[in-house]
């Protein structure tokens, strides 16, 4: 067992490492999607892991997306447990008639006798001069299919911690990783890793008392430099960290808001029939009384992504964090 | 300095290094079905296999019949009959071992009987009172699969596993002649092809899609041409012909066995039943075509194999008749009763544990079927 | 010009006559999908298309939804009109990334240039004994699909209204057809049918003062039922069918809600990450200070759609609606 | 009563009217790559066509290496360069008539500015001013298309849509090796063949897809192959040898154009540059490869002819340098100046007409920028 010492390390590293260790531990453990062999993926996360494992257990597939989760479908059936790359959030989508109906069902489907142990990896999300097709945030179709658990990390421990979770999980997991994260660096221990037990615990990464941003992914970091420029407002932000947004964490995120009494969704996908109406109808559903202000959302805008040269003005960024933040209706309060 | 630039001998290379990856000639199939029935080679036919053949054709059409009948009785939500195709249905079922699976589709219950399968649980999507009634590890049988062709992924990715853990296990995945045009099916033989997978994919050329003639599905010249495209071969047999179907299949499986490699096997049938209950045949297909396919029944084939050779006296004919109403009295009566169904199963099979979300709504539910309880209990 | 003089008619005629208008009226228009040609469609809705307007005006297309799409997406490039069908909701998933990643997206990628008016009819929601795969409500992913209009008709006049009005549109519409409402009948003059101009314009069905039923498509004669009934208890509720979820008739509904100060959402998707989260959320930004209670959803569990046998468990009936406006607080008030 | 009872005549027919629907042999493709360049056929090629090919070839090398180089100075996100396989991009913008319709995929830059349009709008995409920077109506060049195959059954459509408006348009798509294993590249070759739609399918296959060798990607006998299998022809061409693509594609086209249907042309080429300026091609191939497919490149092919020939002296060839070189500066000159963009286009064009939702965000985007403005105002 090789050790690869990285300290900090980069979010990139640490799956990479969840990966390997995961491999290490346990045979049926298979790898596989388009270039995660010889290349180590293009984002590098599979580095030198066929070299490792070999090639039977992080595979080189055609190119076909329906046919590699297709495929890991069957696998599972035969007691494997694939960790399935799709390279760019985009291109999982002509896996989803898979993914929807049968990834997501066939523990149903078969009254548990058949369950769907594939970690299904999709980096997402903007914010790094991509091309159309590579910087989609697509966690609102996961979201909308029971049978998934839908997880993303925003730290370095976290993308360790949840990935060996996720592979560890018996359920399918879309595991989304921030794209922009993947050059994040933290202090990190890989020879003491921690994984996260069990999936769908939200974390509170910063206290505050004024109001609640919740958040995930590749928003967490803006949120919380959004939650230091506040301070400068006399606000004092609570940034809560979903981690997870199936199975979601209804009791931290409505004992953050129930404290603050107001609350604002943060997230890079649009707006429109993305993740934060859920999120915003159940913290209203949940914590209607304690709230001084409805619950607003700061998301992409209901368009497609844009081209890099005008991306910036689509993700949501500090300022309009702020701005949101400014229209919780302090009147009320003061 | 741009390539003109460059001089060097005037080389007529070909691309460096490129040939032809295997050589076609062994993977296209030939210009007609294979068959054995009515042919010479009928003779050679091995007497056990015919009257097995014959006593499973006989079941399956008997099945075929009163799972049709239970529709009308509202006992099955849908059925889509296999009628004129059961030499296809039994050929996939004996041409496995035990250790094999099967990959059957929505139109394939009657594969998965003739494995062994409980007829009323395999029935049990198709009455609805649940997606799959048994444990597809236990019999090694996938769920009976709607989703056209998504079943054959599926059946590659097993087959790829079993052989990672040193398994010689083989898998046959059935799918529609409408199906072979779903990019699940490219996608499926060019895995299993490039694997290797130990697969076997039998093509069911009932000659329609629903209402959709073959003429409008594909251009080829035949569907088991598609498998040079992968580099598999590619086999033609007439389905009807039952001994001609067992042998092709059991040829196949035994090469996946061997290490050979996946086969795609068009089976040339028909369809003589409408698509399903529901659907009207006579809307887009004419009596004379189903009357020439009648000739050509798959029961008729081997029956009168079975007789020219005086395999099948009265006796015979009798016992293997009631042992197919036997079946399906069986069937009738048991299909007949009320499965006992718990709504709170609903939420059981979602996850491998209740998330906070379903326990809520599993709370809901329960209370209202205690009010519903209660309030039949006032009632009465 | 043959005229049928259906009186009543079935929301299926009703449809079908919108396509034969349709076709009568525009030559560009091309019907396609499978079955709809020699068999009329597996709902009949097609039925007599190909007969009056030959197989290249009302195709059968291979099966294949990836195809039917992406080849109707090249049709719309040469300037035709094409009108799909997808069989089953279910059997949508296939076509999802020509969806997403081209219907979508190509008059913003083209800069206006190259429009996509498709009509994607998709026979939806469940109550009908369908075996899997046939009974899906999967409204939400085209909801968070920007550049998609979304539009479903509650009754027979509108089927043919809203129907022609997608036809016209020059946006890519996913038409949900309730299959359920298929047989349901009205009195309706095929001679003179009513258009729907614009389309995203909700209507109230029934007007209320205690709370607001908010609904769409195989639902609303649900609500409508729901709130007879409900005048028992002497709740007097408004029905709002929405017609058109993308784009969203915000003023209709937070003028409704408004007025009653109660809002329940009714729908047969899933409920999280369904439709009703993304509308409870925008009422309640909208709404805020009007509500005496939050809003709240009657929705599909958060399942895989059950089997024939146990679908009525699973779909909002009118007892779950006056249990969820139980709940609306009325302390609060009284 | 059973079929058993049913008596008649021992009839060994075939499954009733069953026959090949096409004959599948001439829609095989050859062995070996059709070459002309280095070869006698070669002598026949007629001397303008040699002479405008090496123009187009240089000038397209040009184009590549200065696309290149402007990734390095921040003036492309990406640039996924065709250096090697110039052939194959020029033999189809030159096979096309201007009323014709190109397909391109990503990789192919060059073959829309080969048809004339500006090389500058060809690179918004990958520019990143935004996804495409021309109207295709009046190109007849559809976007360059980034997910894999899915612009091949928009081909067909619009191939489809022409010919039923009566207009002899034919379509164009190009597509890589890795492509050809997605569902989409099977479902537009069937629709193709089955509505005989006027498609001409290039499948360059350059030996990767990224880092995937065509071994992990295909077991078939050749990419062209897979034609058979829909029932159309397959062809295989040398796709260095500009002359045999040109030829070979011009053939397709006209087959098209003369209501022969649909063709399948696999180029055997190389990608001599990494996948994208952000690929590292030393992690999953020898240089030896490379070096190789360097003997064979394409410009040295029609170079070698026209010198042979006596075509190209060094005025010539001078002069068509020159050309490319201008073109060149040109293209660095309008690269390097930052275009002018309007966010507020962001809200423009997602619908024809905006939706409520969108005229809220817009005037919050509006609002946020006149914001920035003033303090940029106030800050000068
Ligand atoms: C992906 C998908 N699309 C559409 C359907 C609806 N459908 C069910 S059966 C059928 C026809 C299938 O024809 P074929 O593959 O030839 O099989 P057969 O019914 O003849 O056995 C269709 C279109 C489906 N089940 N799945
Ligand atoms: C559907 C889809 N999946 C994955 C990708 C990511 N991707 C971009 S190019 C490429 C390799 C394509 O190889 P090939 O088709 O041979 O074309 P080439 O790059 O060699 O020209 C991949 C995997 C994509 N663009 N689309
Ligand atoms: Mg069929
Ligand atoms: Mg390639």
């Amino acid at each position: 067992m090789t050790t690869v010492a990285v300290k900090p390390a980069t979010m990139g590293q640490a799956l990479g490492r969840a990966l390997r260790d995961a491999l290490a531990d346990d045979p049926t453990v298979h790898v596989m999607g388009e270039d995660v062999g010889t290349l180590g993926g293009v984002f590098r996360v599979t580095d030198g892991l066929a070299e490792e494992f070999g090639d039977d257990r992080c595979t080189d597939t055609p190119l076909a997306e329906a046919g590699i989760l297709g495929t890991a479908v069957g696998m599972a059936m035969y007691g494997l447990r694939p960790v399935v790359e799709m390279q760019f959030d985009a291109f999982a989508y002509p896996a989803f008639e898979q993914l929807i109906s049968h990834v997501a069902r066939m523990r149903n489907r078969t009254k548990g006798a058949m369950p769907m142990p594939i970690t299904i990896r999709v980096p997402y999300g903007g914010g790094i001069g991509g091309v159309e097709h590579h910087s989609d945030s697509s966690e609102a179709y996961y979201m909308a299919t029971p049978g998934l658990h839908v997880v993303t990390p925003a730290t370095v421990a976290d993308a360790y911690g949840l990935l060996r979770a996720s592979i560890a999980s018996d359920d399918p997991v879309v595991f989304l990783e921030p794209k922009r994260l993947y050059w994040s660096k933290a202090e990190w221990n890989p020879d003491t890793p921690e994984t996260v037990e069990p999936l769908g615990k939200a974390v509170v990464r910063r206290t505050g008392r004024s109001a609640s941003l919740i958040t995930y992914g590749p928003s967490v970091p803006v949120c919380l430099e959004a939650a230091e420029a506040a301070r400068a407002e006399g606000w004092d932000l609570e940034v809560v960290d979903l981690r997870s947004l199936v199975p979601f964490d209804d009791e931290t995120v409505a004992a953050s808001v129930r404290r603050t009494g107001r609350a604002v969704v943060v997230h890079e996908a649009t707006s429109f029939g993305g993740p934060g109406g859920e999120i915003a109808a159940r913290i209203t559903e949940r914590c209607f009384h304690h709230l001084e202000a409805p619950v607003l959302r700061v998301a992409g805008f209901d368009i497609p992504y844009p081209p890099p040269m005008l991306e910036r003005h689509h993700l949501p960024g500090v300022d309009r964090i702020l701005d949101a933040v400014a229209r919780l209706q302090w009147e009320a309060e003061n | 300095m741009t390539v003109m630039e460059q001089r060097g001998a005037y080389r007529p290379a070909p691309p460096p290094a490129w040939q032809l990856r295997t050589d076609p000639e062994p993977l296209l199939p030939d210009a007609a079905p294979y068959r054995v029935l009515g042919t010479e080679a009928a003779a050679e036919a091995d007497a056990q296999l015919l009257l097995r053949l014959h006593a499973e054709l006989v079941r399956g059409r008997r099945y075929n019949t009163q799972a049709t009948a239970l529709t009308k009785q509202g006992r099955l939500a849908v059925y889509p009959s296999s009628t004129g195709q059961e030499a296809c249905e039994i050929g996939a079922a004996l041409a496995l071992e035990e250790r094999d699976w099967l990959f059957p589709s929505y139109r394939d219950t009657l594969a998965a009987v003739a494995r062994g399968l409980d007829p009323v649980r395999a029935l049990s999507l198709l009455r609805g009172d649940w997606h799959t009634g048994y444990d597809p590890r236990e019999h090694r049988i996938a769920p009976l699969c709607t989703p056209l062709a998504t079943q054959l992924p599926h059946a590659v990715g097993l087959a790829h596993a079993a052989r990672l853990q040193g398994d010689d296990v083989v898998a046959l995945a059935m799918v529609g002649d409408g199906g072979t045009s779903e990019g699940d099916f490219h996608e499926a033989l060019n895995f299993a092809a490039v694997w290797r997978a130990p697969v076997v994919f039998l093509v069911q050329n009932n000659g329609f899609a629903i209402s959709v003639p073959l003429a409008k599905q594909t251009a080829a010249p035949s569907l088991a041409h598609k498998a040079v495209g992968y580099g598999m071969p590619g086999r033609l047999v007439d389905g009807n012909d039952a001994v001609a179907v067992h042998q092709v299949l059991s040829e196949a499986v035994r090469h996946a066995r061997d290490g050979g490699g996946p086969t795609l096997v068009e089976a040339v049938t028909y369809r003589m039943e409408a698509h399903t209950n529901a659907d009207d045949a006579t809307r887009y297909r004419e009596d004379d075509e189903v009357a020439a396919w009648r000739d050509h029944d798959p029961l008729l084939l081997v029956e009168r194999e079975l007789t020219a050779r005086g395999l099948l006296d009265e006796d015979r004919a009798a016992a293997v008749r009631e042992n197919a109403e036997a079946m399906a009295a069986d069937l009738r009566e048991r299909m007949n009763q009320d499965p006992e169904l718990d709504p709170m199963d609903l939420f059981t099979h979602v996850y491998a544990e209740q998330t906070s979300q379903l326990r809520e709504q599993a709370a809901q539910l329960r209370a209202e079927l205690e009010a519903e309880n209660e309030s039949d209990g006032a009632a009465r």
